[in-house]
């Protein structure tokens, strides 16, 4: 919205309407109050409208609920983040006014709930602030009982007037969320709703539009990336999961456990992490590739079994949804601090795949991805998807299901002969269980040492054979993937190179920074392990390359991916940009540490 | 994404996997030599021995085919079993056979599933999965070669090593008190819980054939001496070695749980036989029952349009 | 042997006596021969004669026995491997002649059971041919049954006289071994050592005897890897230990179980590795730092909990005895393949600290080290030894035990406060539970992000502290580890480095290419994570650093150590000289791979 | 290595820990106050603020001090216990506590080891610990607050949710079958095993008490309603809501193993009370009696002379 409005009318001038390209609402509340609610909605109106949307979510990490908020930004051009700075800001409580305040930009809209807060005279010369009694009008509008549930669709009302935002599509929004309920609740949930859009701000503010925002062929759909990776793993054809439920991991098991029965396909929640990865394995080896998946703490539980099907060349697809820190950590921040295991978290040489979606769109098709490379290379494949990805809403182009959707249902025709592990450097994707074998001579799958046929082999040849056949699998994939685009010019000075959901704000401080004259181009990484070609080429048309992670600076001073980089091409100018804040980068954040790491003359380690 | 976007054909789902080869000419049963894979490498004398003869002779009297069996395995001397059988086969980890063998289990209903192991793969690192298929009652069968001591990592107490045992971790005498295998089982609910030897090759085939008809998760518990480091430790069941086999009376009321506990409380030698059976429902039969009301709801739907209606859904 | 016999005397002549300095000798048999026990006195011999000696051992994978070997090689001067090639090869069977003949140096002595091998005609030109029917003069000897046992006692009365060894000293060492048993073993041992002793070779071969050693100040004492890691522990003060069995770990916890109650100490078998973790952990929380350790699979299983140990800092010493492979892999072969679990194995960054012991000595004082460093800076420690060094035989000069052996008793005077995570940079050691506070606020101990009093905390400043925290006390040891020393000279054109149990190698192999007048120079790092100081400075002096490691290439050309070099270094200088066969490096191997790699021009990655 | 080699002062061993500070005057018990830390952050109405009250009373009224208990828990709603309680605590990992707790028990036999957890924890990814500690006997006292369902992560089937129960990961209702914790904790050797419910907080500490008192590993398995999730679970157990609350027959002996396996057979709302004890020894006591044969014959060597000893014969 910012650089829309061109000046804010004086106070209690008449109304007038702005158009606008976008805005940045942040609501501030408790977790009780349902703000996830009016974001959703706004979210999925968005979706409906052709605009772009992201929102961001901070979940409480104690029991019995807590501060909460939640920030949608909508867009009638590209939405690259969720957006630095709120332009306005509804403050629920004291403690989310003084809290939140500081996330608004200066001159932005606070919106709060006058029953609760008391304004501070000092703030009020910063920012425009607008008392609305939310809690009395709700109690008002549908009765006090209730009045916890329906604070915020009265806010949703406020904020549609506010926006001049579709009703009628709103209404039908509202009637698809509480239509399987008791009519009641429809009905009080309506009146919440025109309460809070028939509550006069004409006074005090005036309207806003969005601008039409350019048509687009196909039709949105809005969903959080753990939705989109769950049904990506749907389309790819995976019928086979099982799990042991972690936040922020849970959501897409517990997806799965409901969608996959109408597809004949099953989800197991099982005792502990181990033995969910054991039993996708099993599946897989008979025929079935599998998923399974955890967050943190039950990433480290998985990594022996993830080593077996690395040497028995099964397939298996792992999500690890990355939470914050070591140990328990923070298990409702954000954090790109599972790289390392995912690379090498497991004893002796023990290569597998390791992808990381960029985005909600992108969790879709990386699920797709995933399966595929697993049962072509015969392979583990860990999606290293994190939590700020995994629970924010996008609106994304409907994919084309009928082309993309896979039946991975195991051919069981007879073979003449079958050779698990050639040594000829074929690729040989697992013959299911099931299967006659002409010759009468069946393979067995194993974790140790084997020859051709899988028969235990304690020869050093052979081991020196396999060891490079597991390796050259990794080798080939490389080979095969595309070469990543530089967002920007090619060439110039700095590269901000990252992985996973840090591509919004990058690709954001890489346009903030060119619009203000700077050389600064991005790269992000879908293909960690092994490392898509090319690399070596766009790296020397740059002055620095600096690694933006949300993980820690390490021993030696830089993260995680930059270190497997660092290995790898051996350039002193490859340094990193880090953070363990648990929260994800913001676009002035980057913009600042570049900015001061370059002022301190980058300094090479 | 082109490159790896793999063509695969319809083929319908997980439910309907289709018959591998049509039995166009009536099959012979498999004889023990087309069974034979690697040469077994127990030591002489070894009681796993036996149960691998005893596997044999299920295969071929019961008529199943190469490609129709799962022989699966964790790690130890017993579970080398998968490399001497021909058959798809699967030597896996420490531990977690059971939830291998689950995920075959619930995702191809079309094959028999066989576990094999030892007494420390079932009861110490795989304990909690042996509680856990258990009580979810997964179909499959599965023999647990309990030689009261850890074989292949030569001569560790085992969680049914008797108190006193020597052993290279308890050089005065093993002082925890083993588990009671019979009882942990009846205890998590296992729907078919016998006890056998590998010195009663008759009764244990008799076991082997009930559990294999069982439908559910049905368990023995076989003795099987070790006899490089635990040389004699079931003489007392052994009537050529001077001891005892009973079976377990005929009074005893398999479908009575409390009554099977106390026949799992009697001192070694103990009873033979099956102490514990139930009809409950599998959990692939109540997963299918889910799955059959899901797809009643979408009939007639190929798999992208249930996705589509989903994704209308999210607009 | 090789450089001191002149020429070998015509065959029939007559015996004389060569004075050599050391000797390679290899004995090939199967498993139920106790050729380990030759090996073992042989070793022991050498130890009470102040002399060098390394042995080196082979056991089958298979349950019931199969081929085994045993090299032992005895030396007046510095032995640093086990010797790349036999001097004298004995041979039990036909399977050992066959397979081993070519570990024999052209020119070297063949001692066969005539009994049972036929020699090759060809190999009789190139190797000297003793027969001796060992089977038969063993039965005669001491009768039949008790062949399998006694042939190896009649081969170490052969290998006694060849060697002109003192026969009293080995007397006593036999009484020594089977004194707790039958008298009746003990005689026959020595009917069966005589009659080896007493059968006639001086006619066809000389008498070796070895110089004088240079006296020691010091006794020796003769010990495998695993018995100098475990009775490292206790001098260290260790009085608490769990773990399962797994080879080649499981001696450790044989030992430690064994030999603990006489300390007061308690090592416990549990259920699994988790468990057994956990319950080491549990013992460090209450003020008694503990061990645990594994292998392989075993290591894998253990990341969740030490993770843990990371994030609340308690003391934990992990020792992973490396074996090959992932999943079961090559569970008796060597490899150096965990290097990477051991350093990043964790979710989250979790800094811990890694130390590979060089050899078997060493495992005596990496133990120590271990426990202090754990103690110290309240972190686990890993220690990295493996199969090789684990299981061969070596004298050291025995350690002063009285001035090396602590007391770890935890003080359980009441304190003021305690402040268990402080911010100001202090590293605290652990309170051990049992100490009274006096402000009666007391400390707990958390895997959630916390702060300095160990309270949940999700603030992201906290995090990012904490996490500072975490990284700095790696950072404070490494500064104050010491600089490694280069054998060799400090500069040149080639460096070999390693790490663990090729030391030895890499060492004789300098020595042997500087002797034909090649520049190289090498360096053995023990500590890997954290790295030591001054590296940067001594890899100025070289042209090339070559990485020599037992694990593999990996997807981009250069092993695990060679990988954290060159992110830490940026050199492209460090390349990796890798192998996957299961054997310890030989000498001839790492001389070898560095011409051709040099003839290779040294490709840069 | 000089850097890191730390002097520390000669103490004796394991088993001759020294009395921290001798109680010169005598000690008033703790208050509730003093031993409240953090604020608790469950749910208004959970019950796990029962049993978070009940601890506090047995360390009042057993005159514990804080320095004396180690309050040990893993993940989950009620894990997040140790840090309300004003003591050397420690929140470990999801279902390992028991053999946290076991390591401190086993090296500290000067303190009171007390675990809290839930069902999760204790009987899902905890199951084999709890086995193997029962077997053990390892000395603690367990306290699993069993809510039938997964509280911190928000409702998913817990091992003892009923058949039926609608949670998140069965959206139909649960099939599997639950685990019966107290048929478990029988079979698998626990030498303490009651029952006990939050609402009924008089027997509760009685429970409690009692399996502080007994020597060896002591659990109680307490009912404690999640109102978040389940609300209403329980009710058949508790008078206030029409419900029964049954003690245990005074009939039955708490040594009679099978007797106390059919206690635990009886359908929801069942019996609470002790349903088995045994004094058995102790792992804690079996391995001390270890220590103590093995000093004997070291008697009056320094540790480094033993080490000394053992070195000699390895000349
Ligand atoms: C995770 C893991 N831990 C430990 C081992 C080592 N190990 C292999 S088999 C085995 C126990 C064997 O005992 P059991 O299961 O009774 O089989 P048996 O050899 O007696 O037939 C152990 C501890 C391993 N391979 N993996
Ligand atoms: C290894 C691991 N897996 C999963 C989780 C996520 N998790 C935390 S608590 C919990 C279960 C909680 O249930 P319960 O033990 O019954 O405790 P409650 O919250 O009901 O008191 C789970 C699955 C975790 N923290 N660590
Ligand atoms: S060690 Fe024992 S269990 Fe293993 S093969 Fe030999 S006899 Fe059988
Ligand atoms: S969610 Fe349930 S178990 Fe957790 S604190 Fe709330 S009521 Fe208690
Ligand atoms: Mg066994
Ligand atoms: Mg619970």
């Amino acid at each position: 919205m910012s650089e829309s409005i061109v000046t804010p009318p004086v106070n209690g001038g008449t109304a007038k309407v702005s158009k606008i390209s976008e805005a940045v609402i942040r609501f501030a509340g408790n977790s009780q109050d349902g703000i996830q609610a009016i974001g959703g909605f706004l979210a999925r109106l968005a979706g409906r409208s052709e605009q772009e949307v992201m929102t961001f979510m901070t979940i409480p990490a104690t029991i019995s609920g807590g501060p909460s908020i939640f920030q949608v930004r909508i867009g009638s051009g590209e939405v690259l983040s969720a957006g630095d700075e709120a332009d306005v800001l509804v403050a629920f409580y004291p403690h989310s006014y003084e809290e939140h305040i500081g996330a608004l930009r200066k001159g932005g809209i606070v919106l709060y709930d006058s029953d609760h807060v008391q304004p501070n005279p000092e703030w009020e010369k910063q920012y425009r602030h607008v008392a609305v009694p939310i809690t009395s009008r709700t109690v008002e509008a549908i009765g006090g009982t209730a009045k916890d549930k329906g604070k915020n669709i009265f806010t949703l009302g406020l904020v549609a007037k506010m926006f001049d935002l579709n009703v009628p599509k709103l209404e039908r929004l509202i009637s698809e969320r509480f239509g399987g309920k008791d009519e009641s609740v429809v009905r009080s949930a309506m009146s919440a709703f025109h309460a809070g859009y028939g509550y006069s701000l004409g006074e005090v503010l005036e309207t806003f539009q969005f601008r039409e925002p350019a048509r687009k062929d196909r039709q949105q759909v809005v969903m959080t990336g753990n939705e989109a990776l769950a049904y990506g793993l749907i389309a790819a054809g995976i019928r086979f999961g099982a799990a042991y439920p972690i936040t922020p991991w849970s959501e897409v098991m517990e997806i799965l456990r409901r969608e996959l029965p109408k597809y004949g396909g099953t989800f197991v929640q099982c005792e502990d992490e181990i033995a969910s990865a054991c039993m996708a394995i099993g599946a897989g080896w008979a025929g079935r590739v599998a998923v399974t998946g955890s967050s943190g703490p039950g990433i480290s539980l998985k990594g022996e079994a993830i080593g077996w099907a690395v040497m028995a060349e099964v397939p298996l697809v792992v999500c690890d949804i990355q939470r914050g820190g070591p140990a328990t950590g923070l298990p409702t921040n954000v954090e790109q601090s599972d790289l390392n295991i995912a690379c090498y978290g497991g004893h002796g040489d023990s290569p597998r795949v390791v992808i990381a979606p960029v985005g909600v769109e992108d969790c879709f098709y990386t699920a797709i991805e995933a399966v595929n490379i697993a049962r072509k290379y015969s392979v583990p494949v860990i999606i290293l998807s994190d939590q700020s990805i995994a629970t924010r809403i996008e609106a994304m182009e409907e994919p084309k299901l009928e082309k993309l959707c896979q039946d991975l249902t195991p051919d069981l025709s007879a073979v003449a002969d079958y050779t698990p592990y050639p040594l000829d450097g074929t690729v040989t994707p697992r013959l299911a269980a099931g299967t006659p074998i002409l010759s009468g001579k069946y393979p067995i799958s194993t974790g140790l040492e084997h020859d051709e046929g899988g028969h235990p082999s304690g020869a050093p040849k052979m081991h020196l054979q396999m060891t490079a056949r597991r390796r050259r699998k990794l080798q080939t994939l490389a080979a095969q993937l595309p070469q990543p685009q530089v967002y920007g010019p090619p060439e110039g000075n700095i590269l901000l190179l990252g992985w996973g959901s840090t591509q919004g704000p990058i690709r954001e401080a890489v346009d903030r920074a060119r619009a203000a004259g700077d050389s600064v181009s991005a790269l992000n990484l879908r293909h960690l392990n092994p490392l898509p070609p090319g690399l070596e080429n766009i790296f020397a048309g740059f002055n620095h390359v600096l690694v933006v992670e949300a993980n820690d600076e390490g021993i030696y001073g830089y993260g995680q991916l930059a270190g497997i980089l660092r290995a790898r091409f051996c350039l002193p100018k490859i340094i990193g940009l880090n953070k363990t804040d648990g929260l994800t980068w913001r676009v002035g954040e980057i913009l600042e540490r570049v900015k001061s790491d370059v002022a301190a003359g980058l300094r090479r380690l | 994404m082109n490159d790896t976007a793999i063509q695969v054909p319809q083929r319908g789902n997980i439910t309907s996997v289709p018959p591998a080869t049509p039995p166009d000419a009536p099959r012979q049963p498999l004889t023990k030599k087309e069974l034979s894979a690697d040469h077994p490498t127990w030591c002489p004398g070894c009681g796993d021995f036996a149960v691998l003869a005893l596997y044999f002779k299920l295969v071929e009297k019961r008529k199943l085919w190469h490609e129709k069996i799962a022989t699966v395995a964790g790690i130890g001397c017993s579970s080398r079993f998968p490399y001497f059988v021909q058959a798809h086969g699967a030597h896996f980890i420490h531990g977690r056979a059971l939830p291998f063998a689950s995920g075959i289990s619930l995702s191809r209903p079309d094959l028999h599933v066989f576990v094999f192991g030892g007494d420390g793969d079932a009861y110490s690192i795989g304990g909690n999965h042996l509680t856990h298929t258990a009580r979810k009652n997964i179909k499959m069968t599965y023999v647990v070669m309990d030689n009261w001591v850890y074989g292949l990592t030569k001569k560790q107490t085992s969680p049914t090593s008797p108190l006193g045992f020597k052993s290279k971790t308890d050089g005065s005498g093993a002082i925890d008190q083993p588990i009671n295998p019979m009882k942990q089982l009846i205890a998590a609910g296992a729907s078919f819980v016998a006890r056998a030897t590998h010195t009663n090759p008759n009764h244990l085939l008799q076991m082997m054939e009930a559990a294999m008809d069982h439908d559910g998760f049905s368990v023995i518990e076989c003795l099987s001496e070790c006899v490089e480091f635990y040389e004699g430790a079931f003489d007392a069941s052994n009537p050529r070695k001077g001891g005892k086999f009973e079976t377990v009376p005929a009074s005893h009321d398999v479908t009575d749980e409390v009554a099977a506990y106390k026949l799992a409380d009697a001192p070694f030698p103990g009873y033979f036989g099956v102490f514990y059976k139930s009809g409950r429902p599998t959990k692939n039969a109540l997963e299918a029952k889910i799955n059959a009301d899901a797809r009643l709801k979408v009939a007639g739907k190929k798999d992208w349009e249930i996705l589509q209606a989903t994704f209308d859904r999210l607009k």
